[in-house]
């Protein structure tokens, strides 16, 4: 078997990967499409909720893959510290604007949950505040990426900003629980039965939730090809340059 | 003070993620300085400052620690508000040594003294910058187009230092395009060491 | 075949319409700069063949 | 290490006073609110302390690209890289520097302030000591972002942007404990938690500076 | 003169982008105030008119010193001195450039930010309105401000100082504008103040701005 | 071009509130070169300052309007996130002239046109800003230092460019420690116009 750590050679990674990304966008659009049709048209309202209790099909994958992506881009900048491998820091570079998008649906989805559940399209509830912050750490992460033109010191520097920032998001979210008691849902997926949604909400969800995660793995994979590829064309053409 | 030598091997230094100079090689010991020559654009400062420690090189090996050196780049690190001895007092606090007034009297800077460098003209800051090399002790001195802006007489006074400094055992790299009266120092022409364009796969394997 | 949202139709159907919209804006920009920059890439690695 | 710390002292002074004007920057915003909210007492006693904070907050970081942003234009850091301090040294006294001219005049001007907000009598001593435990960790947080952003022209803004997130911890505790000072009740828990947010961050932040001073000298 | 606001625009996008870093910041005070102040919705509705303005005023400041200090440090602004275009005429065009890069993206980002404030739903309008009229007079006037203190290293701290007074007069009409739309009230008379100063402000300062401007180069 | 002429008339220039230099004569026609020579901190740049209308002279009379005059100081005006091109077509827009390409090819900037500014070497930078004066249209060039840092050959490269532009009936004013190779220039050496250091009583009466 050989070393995992062959796919972090580029030509590799993006061979390995144009091979499973067919394979990984049919099963990611079949799980997104399936799961939202079903959750939008096949599942009875909410006794309390209403039929507002169809936004749950978007609104929980999202906030869970606005949080998952953060998770990634600091196992993947910790790879890029240790090992120095560019397809690691270009993955990601690759993933934060989608966790930006995904972050962004998950605000947007929740402020509109919110008017008619708790009469206001804002609070400043520690679940939403700390999701906030979230927001923030993804808009300073692109910016810096952004504002660097040497591809390797963006590499560093996007690193251990994600590192430093990792610590203080959860030391922002344990202070924002502390700083107040909220409105928002506690966890309901917990593996405790008894505290879980009804399964005819619960099934359509696990499938939306799968549904995200494939179009993430999809999206990423597109994303870190096409920036290895701007990366390799930055290169050639400045040698042309230099030529 | 122990015979030293900085000696380069094989040097490949980059920039903007493209190696600019390849296969640069020489060896410098105690009492000598090298003078760097080429073209602009030909990669001087890019190799000065690796070899300062500044950036790190993608092939090759430099023998001497970083520690051994006095880097003095274009931009002189002077402080407009300060004093001229205040700024030189500073850099001999951060090096640990005290030969302010010594760097003051070899560039003639004892009148501009109470002077904040600010208001200096820019011949004047330039010998500024110059005597902060002195004040740090340091046995390798790395200079980038030391020069520019001096007067013929400065310039004299300038090789009049490298020339004691020599003599006490240092070392000098200097690049330059301007003649600077040190008819002992070598030289290196560096328009050889051009990197062609295409790289070594050790390099950067992803982004040949 | 449309269910029948209630009195929280216009909720629901915001919030999918402005979640699609981010979704597939996403989906699409990724799509058409990895077209654009490997086909530029491609460009550059033809002349730079026909250099060689 | 002492010679940094009395050269960066001395230019703030020199330039137009570091001390003077962050100083008074604290002080126009706090008399900014006023004007935008309304002069009503009861309202501003009410938002009082977060005023102040957020004052503090926004004087900390407008002074921050100072920090090394000069050092680096004129080729200072550059020589101070290559000099014997070490770079972990060189970030924590600039940061140090940056609280004495910074952090403490907010501390010591914070009563004064308070009056112009009409602050209730109870809240001037847990103003002062939040201020004083979290002003550091805004400085060397504040480092740390300077650091990250020092090889970028005008990089100021970019710098609020990464700093501010950054901050909202010790800001929630911090605001945390005036309020509650103000509003009379206990407030040991969150100014022990500003205090340990400070500790780790002195400890810390200075050696994640310096490995991004390093990149950013390349 | 349309050579000059080209490149100022375009040297604001490459800069790490004027446009967005200047409404991020806008957004980062805005979003602030809720952690000082704490959560309550009552609370924050009533200060929201007003902390909307402040930071919009703060974040015009933020992004002042970058009108003429950049080009007097490379040495532009010596050469544009010397160039056929009228010194005022660069001085307008240089607010115009400061104005489209920061204060209309405020403008347009202002209702969203009243979300997250709580801001009354009759208070938007009046916000938007306000600001409109408004933020150009922020740009004349922070041009006039950093003409001011161009020779100045990092003045940026003193040129706050020097403005903020200048600014007062258009931050009081401005949140009044704005509070009395938020509590329903009519609300032309101050609008037509704020109208009234941005276009006294525009004919006039220029000049100004201009003649200071020449001062400094010598 | 109608024939012009540069003349300076018992001009004081000073700095810092002191006169530097006094009675400073000379005349200029068109289709000459003149350059300054002086030590370090002589009062060249502030000379050169005056003449181009950046700082008013307390005594003495300029002939020529600032109008006609492209100053060239030793900061190049530069925008580092511009390139080299749009740096060019900037300056040629706001003073009303198309010579974009013949500066650029002129200073043989072809290959480094979509270079950003901020990655060009000391050289190629000041190229970019000599560059500049050629888009100006004007006809007389103000150069304080204009050969810093360039190799042999770019200043030659400048040296033709300076009799291209004397021989169109334009005049160069320059100030340089460096030989340029421009023989046909007139010099003067500004030693001998060091102001004495008390003032005539209409510099400023009231502190005598
Ligand atoms: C702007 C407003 C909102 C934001 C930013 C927000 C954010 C979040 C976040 C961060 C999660 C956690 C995902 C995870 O931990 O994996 C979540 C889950 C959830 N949200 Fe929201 N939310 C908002 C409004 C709402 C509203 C109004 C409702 C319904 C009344 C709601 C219902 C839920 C539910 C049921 C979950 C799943 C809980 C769990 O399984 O952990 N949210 N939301
Ligand atoms: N604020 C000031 N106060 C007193 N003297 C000053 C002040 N500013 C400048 N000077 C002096 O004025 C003199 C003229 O300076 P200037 O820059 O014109 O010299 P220069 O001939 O261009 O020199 P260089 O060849 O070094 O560029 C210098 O001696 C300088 O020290
Ligand atoms: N970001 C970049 N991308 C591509 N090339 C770059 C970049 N930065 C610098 N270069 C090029 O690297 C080369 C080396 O520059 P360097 O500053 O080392 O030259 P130099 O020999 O010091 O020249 P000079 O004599 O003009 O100072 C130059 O040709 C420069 O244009
Ligand atoms: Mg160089
Ligand atoms: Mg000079």
């Amino acid at each position: 078997m050989a070393s995992f750590w062959e796919y972090a050679n580029p030509l590799k990674f993006m061979r390995t990967t144009e091979r499973i990304f067919p394979f990984v966008t049919w099963a990611a659009v079949v799980c997104f499409l399936g799961g939202l049709i079903w959750g939008f048209f096949f599942t009875p309202d909410d006794y309390r909720q209403g039929s507002t209790v169809k936004i749950f099909y978007i609104h929980v994958p999202s906030a869970m893959m606005a949080i998952n992506i953060w998770v990634m881009m600091l196992v993947t900048s910790l790879v890029w510290i240790v090992r120095r491998h560019h397809v690691s820091a270009l993955a990601a570079r690759a993933a934060a604007p989608v966790g930006a998008v995904m972050t962004l649906v998950a605000l947007f989805t929740g402020a509109i949950w919110g008017q008619p559940m708790w009469g206001t399209w804002w609070a400043w509830d520690p679940r939403l505040t700390s999701f906030l912050i979230l927001f923030l750490f993804y808009l300073g992460y692109m910016a810096l990426w952004a504002a660097i033109d040497d591809d390797d010191t963006a590499a560093d520097l996007t690193s251990v900003l994600c590192l430093v920032g990792s610590v203080f998001a959860l030391l922002s979210r344990y202070a924002v629980n502390f700083w107040n008691q909220g409105l928002h849902q506690a966890a309901s997926l917990s593996l405790d039965k008894e505290e879980n949604v009804a399964d005819v909400f619960w099934y359509p969800a696990l499938v939306c939730i799968a549904g995200f995660v494939l179009l993430f793995v999809a999206l990423v994979i597109i994303r870190t090809n096409t920036e290895i590829r701007a990366r390799r064309m930055r290169a050639l053409l400045a040698r042309e340059r230099q030529a | 003070m122990i015979a030293m030598e900085l000696r380069v091997d094989n040097l490949t230094v980059a920039r903007g993620g493209l190696p600019v100079l390849e296969g640069v090689s020489f060896a410098l010991t105690a009492g000598r300085a090298l003078v760097l020559r080429g073209p602009n654009g030909c990669g001087k400062t890019t190799l000065l400052r690796t070899i300062a420690g500044l950036q790190p090189a993608p092939v090759g090996e430099i023998s001497l620690d970083r520690e051994a050196m006095a880097y003095g780049a274009h931009a002189d690190g002077l402080k407009a508000t300060l004093t001229v001895e205040e700024n030189l007092t500073f850099w001999a606090q951060a090096f640990g040594t005290d030969q302010v007034e010594a760097a003051i009297a070899s560039f003639n800077l004892d009148e501009l003294r109470t002077r904040t460098a600010g208001t200096l003209s820019a011949g004047q800051k330039r010998r500024l910058g110059l005597a902060r090399l002195m004040v740090t002790g340091r046995p390798v001195w790395i200079l980038d187009e030391p020069t520019v802006s001096l007067d013929a007489w400065s310039v004299k006074l300038f090789a009049d230092v490298v020339r004691e400094h020599l003599k006490a055992g240092g070392m000098a790299l200097l690049a330059t395009h301007i003649d600077l009266g040190l008819e002992e120092a070598d030289e290196l022409e560096l328009e050889p060491f051009k990197a062609v364009s295409s790289l070594g796969d050790s390099f950067d394997e992803a982004f040949l | 075949m449309m269910p029948d949202l209630g009195k929280y139709a216009a909720e629901v159907l915001s919030a999918y319409a402005v979640s699609l919209t981010l979704i597939f804006g996403i989906i699409w920009l990724s799509l058409a700069r990895a077209r654009r920059v490997k086909a530029e890439l491609a460009e550059v690695e033809a002349r730079r063949q026909k250099d060689a | 290490m002492i010679a940094l710390l009395t050269r960066d002292l001395r230019l703030a002074m020199r330039a137009g006073g570091g001390f003077g004007l962050g100083l008074s920057f604290f002080l126009i915003v706090v008399v900014l609110v006023p004007f935008g909210v309304g002069p009503e007492t009861a309202l501003l006693s009410k938002i009082a302390p977060g005023v102040l904070w957020v004052a503090a907050l926004l004087a900390c970081l407008l002074s921050l690209d100072r920090i090394f942003a000069l050092d680096f234009e004129d080729g200072s850091l550059d020589l101070l890289a290559t000099s014997p301090l070490p770079l972990e040294g060189v970030a924590a006294v600039k940061a140090l520097a940056h609280w004495l001219t910074t952090g403490l005049p907010l501390v010591l001007a914070a009563p004064v302030l308070g009056l112009l907000m009409s602050l209730p009598a109870s809240g001037f001593g847990p103003i002062v000591l939040s201020l004083l435990f979290g002003t550091p960790a805004l400085s060397v947080i504040g480092a740390f972002g300077a650091a990250l952003t020092v090889g970028i022209k005008r990089g100021g803004l970019l710098l609020s942007l990464l700093v501010l997130p950054l901050y909202m911890p010790t800001l929630i505790f911090g605001a945390e404990v005036a309020r509650r000072g103000a509003e009379g009740q206990d407030y040991m828990t969150p100014l022990l938690m500003l205090a340990g947010i400070s500790a780790a961050t002195l400890a810390l932040l200075p050696f994640a500076s310096a490995t991004v001073l390093r990149v950013n000298l390349r």
